[in-house]
């Protein structure tokens, strides 16, 4: 039974490994925003054009620039500007934008909110069907389906964003069908989830996008597990096809496409910036693009880091279910 | 370890996908450099009304300034496809020397490296894109380097999973345990057993090159007129879609023939040598 | 009660039609062990595996017949030949750490098998069953211990459970696929005697494949001895180890 | 999916397995997405269209602006000023000024003091009546010194401390200098009148329609007022909806999301010209795309050079292509109209290679090469530059565009050495903005004494006739010496369904953007 006593000491030794390495990541996440934060303000800092100038238009004066700029605190040192934004941003304050002089917080909430929702339905409608295509495909592997399939996976795939939902604007909303709308015309006042036919495209073109890649990923892991000794084993038992695939095989898959998944959504919130531009949603993506036009540097700044703040808690997240998906015995805890 | 390479090489050679993927490019990349020399006018010249339909003097119509769309197809490539290749090289050289030197070096270095490589993968590649072409202005040379260095984080990741393995192996010690310079065990034994996956990787990321810089075109970041560019001909006529089909869709279909055989040749090469494992 | 199985003429082939292994065939009496020797690749596990018409992805079973209490195997269908898997023929797989599927617990793949098909256990039957064996092969059968993971026993523990897995249907014919080479000697030492006497307490028939003569002695009632596909000599333990016949075996030996 | 980010991971755990609580997280995914697909069944009604709400897209950002005095001059923000504001005066549909919420103007002798009625009876949306104090208050706000505005620079003439409130209804502004066009300067949009205390939180004014919600970047809705002076708007609702891309506006007028749009890429206009379901709202606009040389600095400085480029530029070519034709050839003089004055006698100026080939020689700059400058401004900005590029090439010279996002065209603005820019207004407020040394828009930086005096003269005179030969002499100068290829002025494309009804075309100023008469059948 020294077995026995050994694999506890190990359990034991799992969980603190499991909070050690969770505050490691917590930690290594902190330094990456704070060098971010650095990064991105120099790279803010370095946009051509005077924001002041900007903000005016073209009729000011020279006067009126300068007079602008130093009530827009743009004359203090560049050091000064950034440790000043930095504690602001420390106690919750994003700042107010140069240019529609709202506070950023009020901007992002809405357009990260918006994103979020486009994301999020496109990840409802591509995770099960790339698990349905993935399994029936690596079942099937080789047969005239799975090449099909194959085929347009790997049309779909190597489309540039733009190119695919300008070929579903003409497709389902402007030439041959009338389904959805061709433009996400959102009402500001109305919950995004009271308007979901407007953004039906964005989400469509976004959860296309996603299925390409990620169905192909669970085709090779299930083609992996199919051929493994234990699904063998399964078979051998006399276990029913049916469980065999869905209770032996699919459960061992889910690992990898869960840290796939993982990735897939955090960079759906760069990848959206295109799809979001030709639908004129109003997202992260399309604020980004605006801010970045308008010199708006508190957005563009603001934008920037809680698209790298979603990308570091979507990978924390995704270790921790990781985690907790894998057996005890293989790294995972109970 | 060559026999084997070789032995590689000709599987992939005569994988069906890589085949068909091969041609793709090929066919893609004839159009963009041979297309220059025979064009029937040059990329700039006026040959009628804008947005004129296809008639014997313009087979694909005119696009939004009267210029003949085939000619401009055919001058539209040479920047981006020139363009994909060398910002894909920059990137697999760039992942590849970070990939190798983390799996090799181990330590600091890796640990360095990998936040590195996490950083910039926070940091989404059309964002990255946009900041770095406004700041510094949309030339070729510069949307190369832009789109390179974005590429070559994920090139990184895989090459270090890649080289991990090599370096595990027998005569990677032995050339170490006798001495042998660092930069030369890479070079003349860790990168050569490396060529497979970074055949994969270049398929892939010559896609996501094209993806990206016709992305950017397509929101007025990439080449600016009076150019002819595959993407900024989207960008130029896409108003006129249903007008004047050709001078959107023309592009638009070389676009996706390029990308899908880049993505074709990398997932018959995967298939070929047997790695299962998730290509993108 | 119990009867000889029987096996003639196996042939499996790959799809192109090459044979891997031909002209198998042999007898096994109730409570008898029959040792399969050849060398890695020699076609040992396809042998095993086609008793219970499986062929491994890529091959199939040509032809051939197999005889258990009057039906033939080989001859039934999909879902007849599953439900034979299991009761009839049963198979203790090389490595039982990759066999077993990591993400489930080991209770319930002892008795998945027992709860599927027209004669389904209760769940408490099924594990009443499953601990009546565990005791048999000397695994503890406390709730933490049916709870664990594959990954959370140690090698010796899992070839047994591995064992437990095909045992505990009570099959006809038990086909042993070199079940201890993952095995340290002393553990080796054990389930080889488990082995021996499962075959005699159940009164099965045994096919234990291995590669190694000095198990196959210790085991089997008779020895099959296969080169490149093909049975070279088959006799019984002792006249075999005395005086092999074919120069083959001779250099086995 | 842009990225690779987790491969190497991936390949790690490919053999793992899973634990007991995917079937939760499975059957929380399934709940979700029932919730989703209700949801998507009740919003459909939302769809329906409403006959008593207009609904308009137009070009806008997220520095949309509710201060009328203050804004980027996006046409957002020209709609929500033109529908909640008034002006004294405003432009009629075709070009001529009539009086809003003034009755009447008197000049003393020299134009140096105008009195000024006001209507009476006028009511802001706070129910307060709008009086002499609010017009008082208005032309200081816009003159603040410490808070600039965008009109400023339009009635800098004023003297802001001696502008005075004689009654409710008079209000008598005394001026630096003899300002003859007074009343036409009062139709300009950035002149708006608003109440005493404005705050643009509110946006509380005169106009036909209030404010009921406002986002910056994205959409403003407005009720209509009911006791508005002039008169009720046709509907109860307006919805003003931002959408920055062109073919996505046209994508949402096509389905029926708008009823009208401000933002009408020219290349759609013949395909909605054809579509009985949609109309065209062709613009005769006072809009002008001049490409400026600056007249300061080589290579520009030799008039010979400017001469050639002049007679290198293929003016009809540059309407029909950058124009697509919806657009009338320019002369090399601002003012597409200087209604009610008639048209300058000057022959059109034609393309002539060879004398520029000549004049180039003559300058020693037969092997120019320069470069342009130009953004998306608006359409044409960018095709005209490339039009004249390649039209260059026949006089060997070369001229690259250089588009730039506005951000950095507008970072140098004033400072570039060849570019194209966009004006849009009536003759002397062009002239005073570009063709007058210190004009904000001043691009060729033009310094031309005759220009100044003829200029000084037309502002101070207030005998229209007088005004209308001192114009024409300007113009005239203006194509011998200026610095301006005043190649076309461009239409102004709209779009509106074929049920929306009382839209009117404009010359200048604002009539389109009144929808105070608009209705939907």
């Amino acid at each position: 039974m020294s077995d026995q006593k050994r694999n506890l000491l190990r359990g034991s030794n799992r969980a603190g490994a499991t909070l050690r390495m969770i505050a490691r990541r917590l930690a290594s996440s902190v330094l990456l925003l704070c060098i971010m934060s650095v990064l991105v303000f120099a790279a803010t800092q370095a946009l051509p054009g005077d924001i002041a100038q900007m903000v005016l238009g073209r009729d000011s004066t020279p006067e009126q620039v300068d007079r602008l700029r130093s009530a827009l605190n743009l004359d203090a040192p560049v050091w000064r500007q950034y440790l000043i934004w930095v504690g602001n941003l420390l106690q919750g304050d994003f700042g107010v934008s140069f240019v529609s002089r709202q506070p950023v917080f009020d901007i992002l909430q809405t357009r990260l909110s918006n994103t979020v929702v486009v994301v999020l339905l496109s990840f409802l409608i591509s995770i099960p069907l790339s698990l349905v295509l993935g399994v029936y495909t690596a079942v099937n592997a080789d047969r005239v389906s799975d090449r099909v399939i194959l085929f347009f996976g790997i049309a779909l795939n190597a489309m540039p964003e733009f190119v695919l939902a300008l070929l579903l604007v003409l497709l389902l909303s402007v030439q041959v069908f009338h389904i959805f709308p061709g433009v996400a015309l959102l009402s500001p006042g109305v919950s995004i989830w009271m308007q979901l036919p407007k953004i039906a495209l964005p989400v469509l073109t976004l959860a296309l996008l996603q299925a390409s890649y990620f169905y192909r990923l669970v085709r090779a892991t299930m083609i992996d597990v199919l051929a493994s000794d234990y699904v063998e084993f399964a078979r051998l038992k006399g276990m029913p096809r049916r469980n065999v695939l869905w209770r032996q095989a699919v459960p061992n898959a889910l690992v990898p496409a869960v840290q796939a998944a993982g990735t897939i959504f955090a960079i759906s919130f760069g990848g959206v910036v295109v799809i979001e531009y030709v639908f004129a949603f109003p997202g992260l993506g399309t604020a980004l693009a605006d801010a970045v036009g308008a010199r708006d540097i508190k957005v563009v700044q603001a934008i920037t880091l809680t698209i790298a703040l979603i990308f570091f808690a979507t990978n924390i997240v995704t270790d921790l279910i990781t985690m907790a998906l894998t057996p005890p015995g293989r790294g995972g805890v109970r | 370890m060559n026999k084997s390479r070789h032995g590689y090489m000709v599987q992939i050679a005569s994988n069906r996908l890589a085949q068909v993927g091969f041609a793709l490019i090929l066919f893609v990349a004839a159009i963009a450099f041979i297309g220059p020399l025979v064009s029937p006018h040059t990329h700039s010249e006026f040959v009628g009304t804008p947005y004129g339909l296809p008639t014997d003097g313009a087979p694909l119509g005119t696009d939004n300034l009267g210029r003949d769309v085939l000619s401009r197809v055919m001058h539209g490539g040479q920047d981006l496809v020139w363009m994909a290749f060398c910002a894909t090289l920059l990137g697999l050289a760039l992942g590849t020397a970070m990939g190798l030197s983390a799996a090799f070096f181990k330590g600091w270095t890796e640990t360095v490296l990998m936040r590195v490589v996490e950083l910039k993968l926070a940091f989404p590649s059309i964002v990255f894109a946009l900041l770095f072409v406004t700041m510094l202005g949309p030339g070729k040379g510069l949307l190369t380097i832009v789109v390179g260095v974005s590429q070559a984080p994920s090139v990184a990741r895989v090459m270090r999973g890649v080289a991990m393995d090599v370096v595990r192996q027998e005569y990677v010690q032995w050339a170490r345990s006798v001495g042998m310079r660092a930069w030369r065990v890479l070079w003349a034994e860790v990168l050569p057993n490396t060529t497979s996956p970074l055949l994969v990787e270049f398929g892939l990321r010559m896609m996501w090159s094209i993806s990206l810089l016709a992305g950017l075109s397509f929101l007025g970041y990439g080449i600016q007129p009076p150019a002819a560019d595959w993407g900024l001909m989207v960008n130029e006529n896409r108003n006129a879609l249903s007008v004047q089909p050709f001078a959107v869709l023309a592009p638009i279909v070389l676009i996706a023939l390029f990308s899908i055989g880049c993505n074709l040749f990398a997932e018959g090469v995967t298939r070929a040598i047997g790695r299962t494992g998730g290509t993108e | 009660m119990s009867e000889t199985v029987n096996l003639r003429d196996l042939r499996v082939e790959t799809r192109n039609g090459l044979p891997i292994v031909e002209e198998i065939g042999f007898s096994i009496a109730p409570g008898k062990v029959l040792g399969l020797v050849g060398e890695s690749g020699s076609g040992k596990s396809t042998i095993g595996k086609a008793l219970l018409g499986y062929a491994a992805p890529g091959l199939r079973i040509a032809s051939g017949s197999f005889n258990v209490e009057g039906t033939d195997l080989l001859a039934l269908g999909g879902e007849a030949r599953r439900r034979a898997r299991g009761p009839v023929v049963a198979y203790v797989p090389q490595d039982a750490s990759s066999a077993l599927n990591p993400a489930i617990p080991i209770l319930r793949q002892m008795t998945e098998r027992l709860r599927t098909g027209q004669d389904r256990l209760l769940a408490s039957d099924a594990r009443q069953r499953v601990c009546e064996t565990l005791e048999r092969v000397g695994l503890p059968t406390d709730a933490g211990f049916l709870a664990r993971y594959p990954g959370e026993l140690s090698g010796g523990q899992l070839q047994r459970v591995g064992l437990t897995v095909s045992i505990v249907s009570y099959p006809r014919l038990l086909v042993l696929d070199e079940p201890t080479t993952a095995l340290d000697v002393s553990t080796r030492a054990s389930v080889l005697d488990l082995v021996a006497q499962l075959n005699r307490d159940l009164n099965m028939s045994s096919l234990y494949i291995s590669h190694d003569l000095g198990v196959i002695s210790a085991v089997a009632d008779d020895v099959m001895v296969l080169y490149a596909g093909q049975v070279v000599e088959t006799a019984p333990r002792d006249r075999f180890f005395e005086a092999p016949a074919h120069p083959y075996s001779r250099a086995l030996l | 999916m842009n990225d690779n980010a987790n491969k190497g991971k991936t390949m790690t755990y490919a053999k793992n397995g899973t634990g007991p609580s995917r079937r939760r997280v499975l059957g929380g995914i399934g709940t979700f997405a029932m919730g989703t697909a209700l949801g998507a069944g009740l919003s459909l009604p939302a769809f329906a269209q409403d006959a008593n709400t207009l609904r308009v897209a137009a070009n806008g950002s997220t520095s949309d602006s509710l201060d009328p005095h203050r804004t980027r001059a996006q046409i957002t923000d020209i709609i929500r000023f033109t529908n909640l504001f008034d002006g004294l005066c405003d432009y009629a549909p075709d070009a001529t000024v009539v009086n809003v919420l003034a009755e009447s103007f008197t000049p003393n002798a020299d134009a140096t003091e105008w009195t000024v009625k006001i209507v009476s009876g006028v009511t802001t949306h706070a129910g307060e009546p709008f009086t002499a104090e609010d017009v008082v208050y208005s032309v200081k706000r816009m003159l603040d010194p410490d808070n600039p505005t965008r009109g400023a620079s339009l009635i800098s003439f004023i003297d802001a401390e001696n502008v005075e409130a004689l009654d409710d209804l008079t209000v008598v502004f005394r001026l630096k200098k003899p300002y003859g066009p007074f009343r036409d300067i009062w139709a300009n949009r950035y002149l708006r009148m608003v109440p005493r205390g404005f705050d643009p939180e509110t946006a509380v004014g005169t106009g036909p329609f209030r404010l009921t919600s406002f986002t910056p970047g994205r959409e403003s809705e407005f009720a209509r007022f009911d006791d508005y002076f002039r008169g009720p708007a046709k509907v109860e609702q307006l919805v003003v909806v931002n959408v920055a891309d062109a073919t996505a506006s046209m994508n949402a007028l096509r389905g029926g999301q708008v009823d009208m749009v401000y933002n009408v890429p020219i290349s759609e206009a013949r395909i909605i010209e054809a579509d009985p379901a949609l109309s065209l709202v062709n613009n005769p606009g006072s809009l002008s795309i001049p490409i400026y040389m600056r007249t300061d600095v080589a290579p520009f400085d030799d008039p010979r050079v400017r001469e050639a480029i002049r007679l290198i530029a293929n003016r009809e070519q540059m309407v029909a292509i950058a124009l697509s034709g919806y657009g009338e050839v320019g002369n090399d003089m601002q003012g597409r109209t200087i209604a009610p004055c008639g048209d300058t006698d000057v022959p059109q100026r034609t393309p002539n290679i060879e004398r520029a080939i000549e004049l180039l020689a003559e300058a020693g700059q037969s092997d120019l090469d320069v470069e342009i400058a130009t953004t998306s401004g608006t359409s044409g900005m960018v095709e005209c530059a490339q039009i004249l590029s390649e039209q260059a090439r026949a006089a060997g010279i070369n001229i690259r565009a250089n588009v730039m996002d506005e951000a950095s065209y507008i970072a140098n603005y004033g400072n570039w050495t060849f570019g194209v820019d966009f004006l849009s207004d009536t003759y002397l407020p062009v002239a005073a903005r570009s063709l007058m040394p210190g004009g904000s828009s001043n691009n060729t930086h033009w310094h031309d004494e005759e220009f100044i005096d003829l200029f000084e003269q037309a502002t101070a005179t207030s005998d229209e006739a007088e005004r209308c030969n001192l114009i024409q002499e300007m113009r005239r100068i203006e194509y011998e010496r200026g610095g301006n290829i005043i190649w076309g002025f461009s239409n102004t494309l709209n779009a509106t369904g074929a049920h929306v009804q009382g839209v009117e075309t404009y010359v200048s100023g604002s009539p389109f953007y009144h929808l105070r008469l608009v209705s939907k059948a």
